[in-house]
């Protein structure tokens, strides 16, 4: 079983040279940590910046620069700054190429809710639902089931949705995972000592295992 | 030159209501119009409506208005890190608004540039699609949302001039620049006021036909949400 | 009769301290020389500049600076750049207070014709329909009659509209005139040495005359 | 950094085919892309439509590739101040859509905003309406309108850096950032260009993010169409 980082580390191999990112609040933020050195790609914050870098120096620290976890940050050279309206006009027009978020479930068409849990305080979507809607390519980090057991990866979500059918890729504790056009969760990598079988009982929605399944290289 | 200085936050809104319906701009408590806020605690004014990202935090920001019961609506796209606020909204209080951040941003800019709806993909399928229209385009499916306008809008720029063209710095541009242009009343704070002529006209961010009154505030806290350094 | 430079002369006597005004090509770009000096108000134009200053000096042309018509002017102290859509962005939402053009025809219900000529070569509406669509104010500068004495002041316009029920004021070579919330002229003033009886025979659509009709002051 | 650099107009066009569809950055001759309507030129593509809020003068702009009879379709505002786009139009040979001007403007920006429709009231019981629909908010009505968006956006900035963000001078910046927002493959062309690092991020109009290629072009004319000077 993967570990958060180890989530993290295993999504970064997804990045390519060239890509604009938003990272989501949560493991998504980690993946940045884990991004090869010779690969160039921007990581965009929908509060308005292009181009987040590292965690600023104490002395560094500045108030007017935050990302969208409202995290003080860094700019990178070549950063742009621009308003929210801007900001999603990028989002809802495809330009930012990988989109990394959490989600509570997932659904085996590709729904995702990650905003609401009824009967808890209702803190709001955020920007999510943004993203979810527009984005070319959304990859989910995520626990392969909840605490008590009960698999996050389903038929149907329970929890009110975020979007329909967006999500192209999860990575999760237990597996790798593409979702289908057609539906249903295909099997592409193991966690390392985790089985076919363990995933097989923890995936509630429809599994395709086809062929031998690979053990993720971390 | 059109001059739009008033002296003071409370002169800035003096003739601001029970019941109005403002904008404030900021992400978080970044870029927030902190004397403004300051202002309409003192004033005492009920019943508002404030459309905002956040709601801020208990003591600071919008919190603030949440303590003194001034705040009846809230619209906004995330109301996290409140204690008060939740109390209010779980005891019936308060009324919450929830919309997608960039449906938000968008139907802020729609008001300011008389754009009265437009199709966004952001929340189809979703309980935020309910009673609204949808049209599919390409194949692909809409809703329509309508624009936002506000009897105030409070914004906070780095440098403005006395005819009210802004200025931001960082990320504490966010929601300013489209509140700025959505209110019937827009009132800028800024960090430093400038005479005009000194701003580079190429670099102004919000023309001053926008903003009806400017001043500049004080005592600025910038209270930092979420201090995250590296070693 | 006014000449041009009168007309622009008597619609400089609406202008009012505060303004952000928009001026069309011809006749309303005149009236800016016209404006009181203790007056203080913005010109818009629409290709993205608030702050229009007075045509340059020979050494001070920047093709970079022009106008709506195309024409190298300055920047006022306090002038703001923007882009087209951000432009009509503030016309659309009624930041301008006054917008002064030219018009072909108006009719009594105040519809505007302004663009394009059956069987002539058509250039285009620009800008003119967004303006007469959103303005809050909109003052026509015009001649009274055609070259063959043809009233442009009609009961309906003949030629294609540029917008509907959007002219509130007129101001051509013979007279001053409102145009009714109901529909119908209304005569306010006279231009130096016109009757109110030329003014009758040279307005098609219906005049109203209401007591004396004062004349111009210029 | 992600390096947007070509080494010329040629290099940046090479993938343009014939009948594509470009915007053109621009109003009247100012803030034109002259290097790369010179090598459109060159390249002699034919069949283009080209979105673009004038058609230039005969012997400059756009004007260039009427003569050369590279345009199918022109969809500007205005298209006053060219005698051959006029006999061609007259001729049959040109198509030729008029759009108001601040709807253009808007169309471009919802193409690069993601948003496919809107409402304005520009047009209304104009000929503009034709076909279109309409709908009544607060009691005004407003026509539907559609984005656009381009195969290839040429843009003109004044700088730009390797990693396309640009910031435009004067009123040459006019109809050029929303293009930038809109087109499939957008090609910058500045007239200087600087490493990444040397543009201020807060004074930045357009993000490299909308930037797919960018070269610093070489002799401008900024041809001026009405030289009007005071004395």
């Amino acid at each position: 079983m993967l570990d958060k980082i180890g989530i993290a580390k295993r999504i970064a191999q997804e990045v390519r040279d060239g890509m604009y990112i938003n990272l989501g609040i949560g493991i998504p933020t980690l993946v940045a940590n884990y991004i090869p050195k010779n690969i160039h790609v921007v990581l965009q914050s929908e509060n308005g910046l292009l181009g987040i870098g590292p965690f600023p120096k104490e002395h560094e620290v500045d108030a007017d620069l935050i990302n969208a976890g409202k995290q003080t940050v860094t700019m990178m050279p070549g950063s742009a700054l621009f308003s929210s309206a801007d900001s999603f006009g990028m989002i809802r027009s495809g330009k930012v190429d990988l989109t990394i978020l959490g989600a509570m479930e997932v659904s085996e068409n590709g729904d995702i809710a990650n905003w609401k849990v009824p009967g808890k305080m209702v803190k709001g979507m955020g920007g999510a639902m943004d993203l979810v809607a527009s984005a070319k390519n959304i990859i989910v980090a995520m626990q392969h089931c909840s605490k008590d057991g009960a698999s996050k990866l389903l038929k149907k979500c329970t929890l009110p949705i975020t979007g329909l059918r967006c999500v192209k890729k999860i990575v999760s504790d237990m597996a790798v995972l593409n979702v289908l056009p057609d539906g249903g969760f295909r099997l592409l990598e193991r966690a390392p000592g985790v089985s076919v079988e363990q995933i097989k009982n923890a995936t509630a929605g429809k599994l395709v295992v086809d062929g031998e399944i690979p053990e993720m290289k971390i | 030159m059109i001059d739009k200085r008033v002296a003071s936050a409370q002169e800035a809104i003096q003739d601001i209501s029970d019941n109005a319906t403002l904008m404030i701009g900021g992400f978080g408590l970044c870029g927030l119009p902190e004397n403004l806020i300051t202002a309409l605690l003192k004033k005492g004014v009920k019943g508002l409506t404030c459309i905002s990202n956040n709601a801020g935090v208990d003591d600071f920001g919008i919190g603030l208005l949440l303590k003194t019961r001034q705040v009846k609506k809230m619209i906004s796209s995330y109301v996290g890190e409140n204690e008060e606020f939740e109390r209010q909204l779980l005891s019936g209080e308060l009324e919450v608004e929830l919309i997608p951040q960039g449906t938000l941003a968008e139907r802020c800019r729609a008001g300011g540039a008389g754009i009265p709806a437009f199709f966004t993909p952001a929340g189809v399928g979703t309980e935020v699609a309910e009673g609204k229209e949808t049209r599919v385009f390409n194949g692909k499916t809409y809703l329509m949302e309508h624009w936002l306008r506000a009897d105030f809008s409070f914004v906070k720029a780095w440098k403005g001039d006395y005819s009210g063209n802004l200025i931001y710095r960082g990320t504490a541009r966010n929601f300013n620049p489209m509140m700025a242009t959505a209110g019937k009343i827009t009132i800028a704070e800024v960090e430093e006021l400038v005479p005009v002529g000194e701003l580079d006209p190429n670099q102004i961010h919000t023309p001053g036909i926008f903003v009806h009154r400017i001043f500049q505030g004080k005592d600025y806290e910038k209270r930092i949400e979420q201090r995250t350094v590296s070693i």
